[in-house]
């Protein structure tokens, strides 16, 4: 019964998958829409100075993005230090332990 | 309104999120200055993060939606003169759905926060759980608040990991990283299934702005294969059946403060849900077929989660469950809502009232499941007991948190006068005349919460005096207040619901149909 | 071999870092930039915490180390953000860009030899994210060895 | 049909990650399902912004040429980092779990159900 679930998003899912990757309405290599990085191109030099456009997009009209993927980073490094102490503590961390921190 | 802080309420969007994340990094260099600043810390940038949510708020209800324009000349500047009418930056739009959101974000995220520091910092890593928790609270902030696709992905992988790593918290011989594994792995591929999702809609539009893309869209093939692709991941992330496996485990092993702020933000991802659905979609879709999947989902959600909550031993699984079973409330009636947007004699005879009621459920189901969680966490800290046929008798000493834990499962039973019976009263006079049998479970699931709440406040609280439990006493009171703030905050909105409908469901509700306001507070301005 | 391996790694890690900061500070002229530079800083870390093992090394590559390069990174960035909020700007506003001051010549569009001294903001936070990126990749990597080691050396072990 | 190979490239790549996180009983091979996922998005996200004959939006010594889209490659930066911070912490929490259950094999890693 599992596998036959697991079979049948496996298949839903893939098939969805190469019917984006077949379809017509993709074209590598001509874009339909490109007003935006048109206009990163055509301004992103004298508006932020940087040579490198992609740098310009990264950090000056999408630096928000930017700062939330710093701040991904950061909770992956709080995250790992988290588990890995925990995790070589000596003694045991019982379940439900009286006085053990909501 | 006037001016606050010299000017700055013009920034309120961006201090939402930049507030707490700029907390959350001071968090490390606090704790090697000294324990107690972490405290102190974190009750501050939460309480500030929760100001500028409750002031934006305040501001959006009354003047209507905010644009900002992330690191434009002016915040207001939208769109620059020179790019043709293209959305160039990151803009955040906050209308009322979203504001009614922040709202929800920042009462619970500050009771929460409140309680928790009661946490025993036994492993030397509290700083670490606060910078988590903040970095949480951005997290689920930025995911309501932003206009932008690719950033709504953004904030959407800060909350998952900083919920997972939440999750993780407690160890428990290695159960808490289980659940937190799943609910990581899940919630990753969740996330890049949206990914795929945001690329698809991005080489169609060249533009990742939700109200520019609403504006444009045309309902190609590739779309279709979009829309499925942001729904789906968000319905898994809210917990609806069949895709809720994840939610019991990674609820019942959290620490319960991080519990309840869970609860808030799985409500961001139907956020999300609703937000692709009506906004950015709206109507071009086929609006019978997927009301009917959003109802679906609502109906087993509430159905299964109700029926595997009554033989739960665990006290916060078993709340797990009710809190999968709640959600499908929300479902439904917003589903109603979707189900009949295209016919408006329908829509203005139930479908408003629906979805107003699936929406007040939301801010009801937030407030009560988080005290719920609370309570229970009180208890289990107070007694170090989890399982319901251990306890008993625990009214005689914890008589406040007896009296919180009542409220909460009164309300959530949708028993007047507490807030859930409000929403759930506008859900079943609507959805009656939608559907009579969807309104006859709904009602049938309502009682059969009601018994299961019958025998956890039976099992926990009533009672002899236990002797094993001789020295237990009230919980600290941190926790107390916190829990009484939301008691309170329960008791308010079951006496006085047409006011919280008046002033802030109806424009949430008027936000999610009416995607030309949405569009108009980014393209023209 | 152990000594090879650490006379290697001393030998080496100069280099990555060299290159590494390269990579970060010519950010908004070449390709590459503070995530790309970070992250191969990092692997100069890596090869030393390696060659070392956690824990015994000392100065840089000390976790406390790691740790302030990351937050001061954050720190930075965040900084900077509110920076923009002085004057009535956004937040991120790019505030340095063309101001003669730091960072702040101007350029006309098209192709140039390129100045390091343009860019406003963006080098700025080129250097930041290189911070915060090359200590929460080395801190990572620090404790995931850390851990690793605590395992082989049978550490207490409470597995039920 | 032949020139849009790298969406091809993507969607076999997409699904085989996909089976991978489907079928494979080791906790790590999952993870690393998700990693070929992951790698299957961030190069469709590349693929998208391509331009026939395009060169880098770099104006550094740019050579004549129309350049391609920038913003795709900034968004497949972003992606990359933070899936490399998922990973991350994917590996830890499996390692934490080998630790106490002594098992790998995701049908056994099951304490919590019901």
């Amino acid at each position: 019964m599992r596998a036959l679930i697991s079979l049948a998003i496996f298949l839903l899912m893939a098939g969805s998958f190469l019917h984006v990757a077949l379809s017509d309405e993709l074209s590598f290599g001509n874009p339909s829409r490109t007003e935006m990085d048109d206009y990163f191109i055509a301004n992103g030099q004298r508006q932020t100075g940087a040579n490198n456009i992609v740098a310009a997009v990264l950090f000056d009209y999408r630096g928000i993005d930017t700062l939330g993927e710093a701040s991904v980073l950061f909770v992956a490094v709080l995250g790992v230090g988290l588990v890995i102490r925990r995790a070589m503590a000596p003694g045991s961390e019982g379940d439900g332990e009286r006085g053990e921190s909501p | 309104m006037s001016t606050f802080f010299g000017g700055l309420d013009n920034h309120l969007p961006a201090l939402l999120v930049g507030v707490p994340l700029l907390f959350a990094f001071l968090m490390p260099l606090a704790e090697r200055v000294h324990r107690r600043l972490t405290d102190i810390l974190a009750v501050t940038g939460m309480g500030l993060t929760s100001l500028c949510g409750v002031l934006l708020a305040i501001r959006v209800f009354t003047t209507g939606a905010v644009g900002y324009a992330f690191g434009a000349a002016s915040p207001d500047e939208m769109l620059p003169p020179d790019s043709g009418g293209v959305p160039v930056r990151i803009l955040f739009t906050v209308d009322a759905l979203g504001a009614f959101m922040v709202l929800i974000i920042s009462v619970v995220g500050l009771a929460t926060l409140v309680y928790s520091v009661t946490r025993e910092d036994r492993h030397g890593e509290k700083a670490t759980f606060y910078a988590l928790f903040l970095l949480l609270t951005a997290g689920v902030s930025g995911m309501v608040a932003t206009g932008d696709l690719f950033n709504l992905f953004v904030f959407l992988e800060i909350s998952s990991l900083a919920g997972a790593a939440l999750v993780a918290v407690r160890m428990d011989r290695g159960v808490a990283v289980e659940a937190a594994l799943k609910y990581a792995l899940l919630s990753a591929t969740g996330g890049l299934l949206f990914l795929l999702g945001v690329a698809l809609l991005y080489t169609q539009y060249g533009s990742l702005n939700i109200a520019f893309i609403a504006r444009e869209l045309r309902m190609t093939g590739l779309d279709t294969v979009a829309v499925a692709l942001l729904a789906v991941p968000m319905a898994m992330k809210c917990g609806a059946v069949p895709m809720h496996f994840w939610m019991p485990d990674a609820y019942s092993r959290a620490p319960a403060g991080v519990t309840a702020f869970l609860v808030v933000s799985s409500q961001c991802a139907m956020y999300v849900l609703f937000r692709s659905l009506f906004t950015l979609f709206h109507r071009r879709l086929d609006l019978a077929m997927f009301g009917w999947f959003v109802i679906a989902l609502g109906v087993l959600s509430m159905f299964i989660g109700v029926t595997m909550a009554i033989p739960q031993k665990d006290v916060k699984r078993l709340m797990a469950y009710h809190a999968i079973s709640q959600s499908g409330y929300m479902l439904l009636g917003v589903g109603v809502g979707l189900a009949v947007l295209g016919k408006p004699e329908l829509l203005d005879a139930y479908g408003r009232k629906a979805m107003a009621g699936g929406i007040f459920h939301i801010m009801n189901h937030a407030l009560y499941k988080g005290l719920l969680f609370l309570t229970a966490g009180a208890v289990i800290y107070r007694t170090g007991q989890r399982d319901l046929n251990n306890l008993g008798g625990l009214g005689h000493q914890m008589g406040w948190t007896m009296l919180c834990f009542m409220a909460g499962a009164l309300a959530i039973a949708g028993i007047p006068p507490f807030n859930g019976f409000a929403s759930k009263f506008l859900l079943y006079e609507s959805v009656f005349r939608f559907n009579p049998f969807l309104s006859i479970i709904a009602i049938l699931v309502s009682v059969l919460t009601l018994a299961s709440f019958m025998k956890v406040f039976h099992s926990m609280f009533m009672g002899p005096r236990l002797p094993r439990f001789a020295e237990v006493r009230e919980a600290p009171l941190p926790m107390v207040v916190s829990m009484g703030v939301l008691a309170v905050l329960v008791i308010l909105g079951g006496l006085f619901p047409t006011v919280v409908v008046e002033h802030i469901i109806e424009p949430a509700v008027v936000a999610l149909l009416e995607q030309s306001e949405y569009i108009q507070t980014v393209m023209e301005r | 071999m152990k000594k090879i391996v650490r006379t290697a790694a001393r030998l080496l890690y100069p280099f990555a870092f060299i290159y590494g900061a390269y990579i970060v500070l010519h950010g908004h002229l070449t390709p590459g930039g503070g995530f790309q530079g970070g992250a191969v800083i990092a692997t100069g870390f890596a090869l030393m915490l390696a060659a070392h093992g956690p824990g015994e090394l000392s100065g840089i590559f000390k976790r406390a180390a790691l740790n302030i390069c990351e937050v001061a990174g954050l720190l930075i960035f965040v900084l900077a953000g509110f920076g923009g909020l002085t004057h009535g700007r956004a937040f991120l506003f790019n505030w340095l860009a063309n101001a003669g001051g730091l960072f702040g010549h101007s350029v006309a569009h098209g192709p140039n030899p390129g100045d390091l001294n343009t860019g406003g903001l963006v080098p700025l936070l080129n250097i930041a994210v290189g911070l915060e990126v090359l200590g929460a990749l080395s801190l990572i990597i620090y404790y995931m060895m850390t851990f690793a080691n605590h395992i082989e050396e049978g550490g207490p072990d409470d597995a039920a | 049909m032949l020139l849009d190979l790298p969406f091809v490239a993507v969607g076999l790549i997409a699904v085989i990650g996909l089976g991978a996180m489907i079928a494979k009983k080791n906790l790590i091979k999952v993870i690393l399902g998700l990693g070929l996922l992951e790698g299957a998005v961030n190069l469709f996200l590349v693929a998208v912004g391509y331009r026939q004959d395009g060169i880098a939006p770099i104006f550094t010594n740019a050579p004549e040429g129309v350049m391609v889209m920038p913003t795709v490659q900034a968004l497949t930066l972003t992606a990359i980092v933070i899936g490399v911070a998922t990973l991350a912490l994917l590996l830890t929490m499996a390692m934490a779990i080998h630790r106490h259950y002594k098992t790998l094999n995701v049908e056994r890693i099951v304490k919590l159900k019901g």
